[in-house]
């Protein structure tokens, strides 16, 4: 039929699912049979990004793996709003140890299952920012030097929000946390040289890694099920607005995120043996002030009065990605 | 089979013997030559399907086990001293969860000042932790408690250390009984774990628990420690019965026998303690010696049977609860409660300081003299210690300690051994 | 295997905590009114034959059209389209090219003679007078309603000013034929080359139960330009009517074309056409104020057409016409400066707007005119019972489109009057307005530009000058719609859910919000492409 | 090695080093206990039946001789005499041919190619003492080191027990005997 190879606008080709698509290529989240691997009942906050970015994660993990995944947690809002004694909200095998080995404890997860000869099963590490980029950063390493068959998973919210909303690695600058207050002369977190993880992953010459954001749901998806089936440490980092943390609407957080990736403060790429072999193009570029004007932490750059110095710095760091990146030339992947 | 062989050596090839299918390893003396021992025996294929992971840290280490045994296999590891302190999450954590890990402890100080040789600081720091502790009195017995500890771990889903005096066992060579690999298959049952990490039936492990159920959660892991002071003297007499050799249990009663004075101590340096009882018993001194072997469990009923009849108790310990003394000893008057014998504290060993015949004969004729204080530092070097507290007196900044003592020491005659 | 106590759970043992009760907000799915739909004076639901047509379920598309309109292949071409006006895609890129989809379907349906299923009958007759649009599209409604309708026409060829007042390079013949002969297959009667003089005598008869008056505006507006005896000049219908008869007119190189509306427009192209080497309008505003539509000034200029703005004529002589200038006032009103111009010129065709014949209504009683129209009521009714009439007899704008709406619109009535009751039209929803929607999600697409004829070959022949699209590139222009206002099941709301709150009920039946579990945080309806959720305070 | 020639005479042995943080070259000690009966003392050998030197520039140390007993050995590497040494009257108090030197290192040089006089000494040892069989300490040796380095090792030892069975009588057996020796580390 002529019109198969049409792309289809009326359903938007970026929406979560197609009614014109064949079923078996829509996205796992528009699938009425998705697996749901966290799901109802969590105590996560009104639209939490985390709980979303979660979701759609394991959901692509579960399809990708036919269901033989097994999931480690590090310690965290993820971990704590899913498990609270006495209910679960995981419908996957899920273990949480501690706050910083959760690629370690994985990394034993994944030996086990070799040394049963189960190699069809996969496995996954979580953890928020915290876990990931701070206090779990040398399992983390330890695990990507040794090439254990992990993949892991960092939903980055940009600060320690379990404990309420402290500062992390992560956090960029000048954001108000309860650990940089938004006082003084430079007020909110410093203009600092900022920790990439990806970057360290990358530095570590592992198969996989990859950005993501919970607004580009099919890019997010395609970028799990390409990681689920390599062997060998992978590594993708996913963007997670956190409301209460934000000071942003909880209806917002997928238009936060997406302002964060069309600004360029939040690139999305992949890498492969530590060197960039993708990336996702941006469709509308919007300048990054978009981005902070939706959030309460960075309301002190517009009240009492602009503070156009450090506004035109972080717009400094999206074009510095875009350029660095090649964000807005070039072909964007199908 | 008997051979002249390295503890740590000994202890490997045992580990290896009882088929673990994960080990991780992070070197830290004097613990390092066992795993050292084992990567070799893995690598030439000896220890088949087993996966060998040289981590990152101890913390790593003990997180690495943690994900193994979730995940339903036999998981070894060791470590020591700082180690053990770096790992005390995971350690904490680890028990928590039930995991039936099995790790050697190769006993060490902790710094600062940093110190390498042997006390019993370090596995002290974690008594509280929910592991089941069990100290090691010669290399024969070290390398037979491993056998017991995967054993008696899985039966009850908690992990064991298998404590053992660095440098004095595990790098001495002594005259071993290694088992045999087919009695030990014999007598080692598969584990059967109570939780697992399958894909096929799914589960949450490591909820987050509140106040509703914290306390129910911590009286199990104390029921589960209850129940292995039943277990444990079993599992040692099942290991007679197969391996013709008494290892393992509560603790070991020496010369006892209308004894008046008794020493009570951990691990290695209850033979030497020995020596020292035979020799006054040779000249009519009524004394004799109770070798503790599970310190958590702490058998406070056997403790209490065995001192029954004793006058004065010495107990012998290579570890400072500082501000307070002995934690030993602590426990020891707690099995001694209601009670009204003495008991002495004799802090000894500190730090790798020799432990000598001549120091225990002195120490054990002055208990029979009654002329012992209720907490005793054994071989404490008076000089020194006066020499530092008049500067320390004299003026408030007297620099660091461990320094000036040092400089004490190279004026001071002292004995080298 | 007892599994530790606490910290070992059995999955799934979340869905005890009905975390709904957190909500202070509610999603509810709603649907609201596209805009193309709101603009269409045929009153067309647009987006539901595009719904259809994109899955490439042309016929279904076809039949929801004509739920509404019996004329797609005349309307796809003839209507000023101000669906697409309306469009809200127009915001992102371009609107959607509905006239162009509009017009596939009708072909489509013409090509594979595709029919109206006939219906059981009423017993009832109606009269309508006049096959035009209206008449047309008021006769289709009611033979689907079971009525039994005649239709009487003046001319010798159904169609009304479909057929004479719009030239064939915008509307071909076959087209027109073919839509019509459905609707006579229906069982509509067209009594052709029959005028009614006096209605009051027709309604004497009682043959008809209800009558629908549809007579067109083709009576041409003159207006007084002193003119030798030689000078030519004729009115824009009669030469428009004379060329559909087949003889045209003579008319000479240079003609001059009196006007600013679109008849003025057809009449200059339709000039050259005939051969005119120079077609002159001439129009007292200037083109913003002009009218005519646009587009059709572009394409007439693209032919070659040319413009004199400002300017009215004063005198025409043999070959000469004496022109003045004018400007604008503040009102906008063309006021005469006195600066006079003299412009050759071999005729001058007057296209100065049409009014309607009214002198057959006037023994009917009760049946009020006012300014050269009939007064209806709400109902489109006359005040004589039982006679309604729309179309360019009603004060209105005089499209077809609007006509075509007139007689649905009048049909409902006259099928309620006849059942003694009264049409109740279902109330409109809310706008869905572009604010509404969330178009992130729609890839850009450009509007597929519809090959249009080389001017060249315009303007020597009355070949089509817009031709169709083809399949691939209507179902493409489908597409491009954004349904705005209503779900188009794009499994938004159920992927981004981050309570996993939203249960999908399978194609066709859209999703249900579970409530147990909704905290209300709001991200299905702030990601809803299309609008069609709303958020509505829980009540405490 | 010693503690496994005594092994293998079916005796009980007991070897440990003083435990340190030594690198190469630093000097250290090292304790071996040979019994008829099970050792259960871990305290270090602090009076010792024999003693070997494997250092005699640590001869001048303070307190190496401390608690040698008064029928106990002294073996020194080293190619020059007790009195080139300036020991002999120091020692005078033990008995005859219960204190002696070899050149172990030499000896090792000949035979092993390296300056490693670990195993020769205990050539020389068991000569001197006569409380292990030549054989036991060859066959400890073999199985320390298997292959060409074992052969070598125990040739080197062979050597030194003949050159020092020249320079003794038939000695006294001793039934427990703790042995002292000191030594830089070596990497082995």
């Amino acid at each position: 039929m002529p019109f198969q190879q049409i792309k289809f606008y009326q359903t938007g080709t970026f929406t979560v699912g197609n009614r014109l698509l064949d079923p078996a290529v829509r996205t796992v989240q528009s699938d009425a049979r998705r697996s749901n691997a966290l799901n109802c009942g969590h105590r996560a906050c009104r639209g939490c990004g985390e709980a979303l970015g979660a979701r759609y994660a394991v959901d692509a993990a579960m399809r990708a793996s036919d269901g033989n995944l097994v999931a480690v947690n590090a310690t965290g809002c993820l971990e704590v709003f899913s498990t609270p004694y006495p209910e679960t909200s995981w419908q996957v095998a899920w273990i949480h140890s501690l706050f910083g080995n959760a690629a370690a404890v994985a990394a034993g997860v994944v030996a086990a299952m070799k040394a049963q000869g189960k190699n069809e099963v996969r496995i996954i590490a979580q953890g928020g920012d915290g876990g990931t980029a701070d206090i779990g950063l040398g399992c983390l390493s330890g695990m990507f030097e040794r090439n254990d068959d992990v993949l892991y998973i960092c939903y980055d919210n940009e600060a320690y929000m379990n404990t309420g909303v402290q500062r992390s690695g992560t956090t960029p600058p000048a954001a108000r946390t309860a650990t940089t207050p938004p006082v003084g002369a430079k007020p909110g977190n410093v203009f600092g040289q900022g920790k990439s993880v990806p970057l360290i992953a990358m530095a570590h010459s592992i198969p996989y890694v990859a950005t993501a954001s919970v607004a580009e749901l099919h890019d997010l998806e395609y970028k799990v099920e390409k990681a689920i089936p390599i062997r060998g440490a992978r590594y993708i980092h996913i963007h997670v607005p956190c409301p209460l943390g934000w000071g942003s609407e909880p209806h917002d957080t997928i238009k936060v995120a997406r302002l964060a990736v069309e600004s360029g403060l939040f690139p999305l790429f992949e890498a492969e043996y530590g060197d960039v072999t993708e990336r996702t193009v941006i469709r509308h570029r919007r300048p990054a002030e978009e981005y902070l004007k939706l959030q309460k932490r960075f309301a002190h750059l517009f009240r009492p009065q602009r503070d156009e110095e450090r506004i035109a710095a972080i717009q400094a760091i999206a074009d510095r990605n875009i350029q660095r990146f090649g964000l807005q030339n070039g072909e964007a992947r199908p | 089979m008997w051979k002249q062989i390295e503890g740590s050596r000994a202890i490997a090839e045992t580990v290896a013997m009882c088929r673990p299918q994960v080990i991780c390893a992070y070197p830290i003396t004097p613990q390092t030559h066992i795993v050292e021992g084992l990567g070799e025996l893995v690598k030439s294929g000896e220890l088949a399907g087993c996966e060998f992971l040289n981590v990152e840290s101890e913390f790593g280490a003990l997180s690495v086990a943690i994900g193994a045994s979730a995940t339903g296999v036999r998981t070894y590891t060791a470590t020591a001293s700082q180690g053990l302190l770096f790992m005390a999450e995971a350690v904490y954590n680890a028990a928590g969860l039930g995991l039936p890990i099995v790790m050697t402890i190769g006993n060490r100080a902790i710094g600062a000042p940093i110190n390498i040789w042997n006390d019993h600081s370090d596995s002290m720091s974690m008594r509280d932790s929910g592991w089941i502790q069990l100290f090691a009195e010669t290399n024969q017995e070290a390398t037979d408690l491993h056998i017991q500890a995967f054993r008696l771990a899985e039966e009850l889903s908690c992990p064991v250390m298998v404590c053992v005096d660095g440098f004095i066992l595990t790098h001495a060579y002594d005259r071993i009984d290694l088992p045999l690999q087919h009695q030990v298959d014999a007598w080692l049952p598969r584990f059967e774990p109570r939780q697992v990490l399958d894909p096929a039936e799914p589960v949450s492990i490591g909820a987050m628990v509140g106040p509703d159920a914290f306390t129910e959660v911590r009286y199990l892991a104390h029921n589960k420690q209850l129940q292995a002071l039943e277990r444990i003297p079993e599992i040692s007499g099942e290991f007679y019965e197969m391996f013709g050799r008494e290892s393992g249990g509560l603790l070991r009663p020496y010369r006892l026998d209308g004894a008046e004075i008794v020493v009570v101590a951990l691990g290695s340096v209850n033979g030497t303690i020995q020596e020292a009882i035979d020799e006054l018993r040779d000249q009519g001194v009524l004394i004799g010696s109770i070798s503790i072997c599970s310190y958590r469990p702490f058998p406070l009923e056997a403790v209490c049977r065995a001192l029954m009849n004793a006058k004065r108790v010495v107990v012998v310990e290579k570890s400072l609860s500082v501000g307070l003394g002995g934690m030993l000893a602590t426990d020891v008057q707690m099995a001694l409660a209601g009670r009204r014998q003495k008991v002495f504290t004799v802090i000894a060993g500190l730090g790798g300081r020799p432990i000598t015949k001549a120091s225990l004969l002195k120490l054990f004729r002055q208990a029979k003299a009654d002329a012992l204080e209720s907490v005793t530092f054994l071989d404490l070097n008076w000089n020194v210690i006066n020499r530092q507290l008049a500067r320390e007196n004299a003026t408030r900044r007297s620099g660091p300690a461990a320094e000036s003592i040092l400089k004490d020491l190279a004026t001071l005659p002292t004995k080298m051994v | 295997m007892t599994k530790p106590f606490a910290i070992t759970l059995d999955v799934g043992s979340s869905l005890v905590n009905h975390t709904g009760s957190w909500r202070t907000e509610r999603p509810v799915y709603v649907d609201r009114l596209p805009p193309c739909n709101h603009g269409c004076p045929a009153g067309e639901d647009i987006q539901s034959w595009l719904y259809r047509a994109e899955s490439g379920d042309y016929y279904g598309a076809w039949k929801s059209l004509v739920e509404n309109n019996p004329l797609p292949a005349i309307m796809g071409r003839a209507c000023y389209h101000p669906c697409e006006s309306a469009c809200n895609r127009a915001r992102l890129d371009h609107e959607v090219n509905i006239h162009a989809v509009e017009r596939f379907l009708g072909d489509e349906a013409i090509r594979r003679g595709w029919q109206f299923e006939p219906v059981a009958a009423t017993g009832k007759h109606v009269l309508v007078v006049g096959s035009g649009p209206s008449g047309l599209s008021a006769a289709y409604h009611l033979a689907r309603l079971g009525h039994k309708v005649v239709i009487y026409e003046a001319g010798p060829a159904a169609g009304g000013m479909m057929r004479f007042g719009i030239p064939k390079y915008r509307l071909p013949r076959e087209v027109l034929n073919a839509e019509i002969a459905r609707i006579e297959k229906m069982g509509v009667e067209i009594k052709l080359n029959t005028r009614v003089d006096d209605l009051a005598q027709v309604l004497e008869t009682k043959e008809f139960d209800a009558v629908f008056l549809a007579v067109g505006a083709h009576v041409s507006k003159r207006a007084y330009i002193p003119a030798g005896d030689a000078s030519r000049i004729l009115d824009a219908l009669g030469v428009l009517r004379s060329v559909d008869g087949g003889k045209p007119p003579e008319l000479g190189r240079r003609v001059l074309v009196y006007g600013g509306g679109n008849t003025a427009l057809d009449v200059a192209r339709t000039a050259k056409r005939l051969g005119a080497t120079e077609t002159l309008i001439v129009y007292r505003r200037t083109r913003e104020k002009m009218p005519a539509h646009d587009f059709e000034v572009q394409e007439a200029m693209e032919e070659g057409i040319q413009f004199r703005w400002l300017s009215t004529i004063k005198e025409a002589g043999e070959a000469q016409f004496k022109i003045e200038k004018m400007r604008l006032d503040e009102k906008d009103f063309p006021q005469p400066t006195g600066e006079f111009e003299t412009i050759e010129g071999d005729s001058l065709v007057l296209a100065l707007g049409q009014d309607v014949d009214l002198s057959f209504l006037e023994r009917v009683s009760g049946l009020e005119l006012a300014d050269g129209v009939v007064k209806v009521d709400s109902q489109m009714m006359t005040g004589y019972p039982g006679v309604f009439a729309g179309g360019d007899m009603v004060p209105a704008d005089r499209t077809i489109t609007v006509a075509v709406g007139h007689g649905k619109k009048a049909a409902r009535n006259i099928d309620a009057f006849l059942r003694g009751t009264a049409y109740q039209p279902t109330p409109k929803h809310e706008l869905a307005a572009f604010d509404k929607l969330n178009p992130w999600y729609y890839s850009d697409a450009p509007e597929t530009v519809q090959a249009t004829l080389d001017a060249v070959r315009r303007q020597t022949t009355f070949d089509e000058v817009v031709s169709g699209l083809d399949e691939s590139n209507a179902l493409f222009e489908a597409r491009r719609c954004l349904s705005c206002g209503n779900c188009f099941e794009c499994d938004n709301c159920y992927g981004v859910c981050p309570d996993n709150a939203v249960t999908k009920l399978g194609p066709g039946n859209r999703f249900r919000f579970n409530y147990d579990y909704c905290k209300g945080c709001g991200m299905c309806a702030a990601e809803c492409p299309c609008g069609a959720i709303q958020m509505v305070p829980e009540t405490i | 090695m010693l503690s496994i020639a005594a092994f293998l005479e079916g005796r009980h042995a007991q070897a440990f080093p003083s435990f340190g943080s030594e690198r190469m070259g630093a000097p250290v000690m090292a304790f071996c206990r040979i019994s008829d009966r099970p050792i259960r003392s871990r305290e270090p050998v602090t009076q010792p039946d024999a003693l070997i030197i494997q250092d005699p520039t640590l001869l001048n140390q303070a307190g190496l001789f401390e608690g040698l007993q008064p029928e106990g050995y002294v073996l020194i590497n080293s190619a020059r005499s007790l009195d080139q040494l300036g020991v002999a009257s120091f020692l005078k108090s033990l008995p005859q041919d219960h204190v002696l030197t070899v050149p172990a290192t030499e000896l090792a040089l000949r035979y092993i190619g390296k300056p490693l006089p670990n195993s020769t000494l205990l050539g020389g040892f068991a000569a001197m003492t006569g409380e292990l069989r030549l054989a036991s300490v060859l066959a400890a040796i073999r199985q320390k080191f298997p292959s060409k380095i074992g052969e070598t090792n125990a040739a080197a030892a062979e050597a030194a027990f003949e050159q020092v069975k020249q320079a003794v009588a038939q000695p006294p057996l001793e039934h427990l005997c703790a042995i002292r020796e000191e030594t830089h580390v070596e990497a082995d």
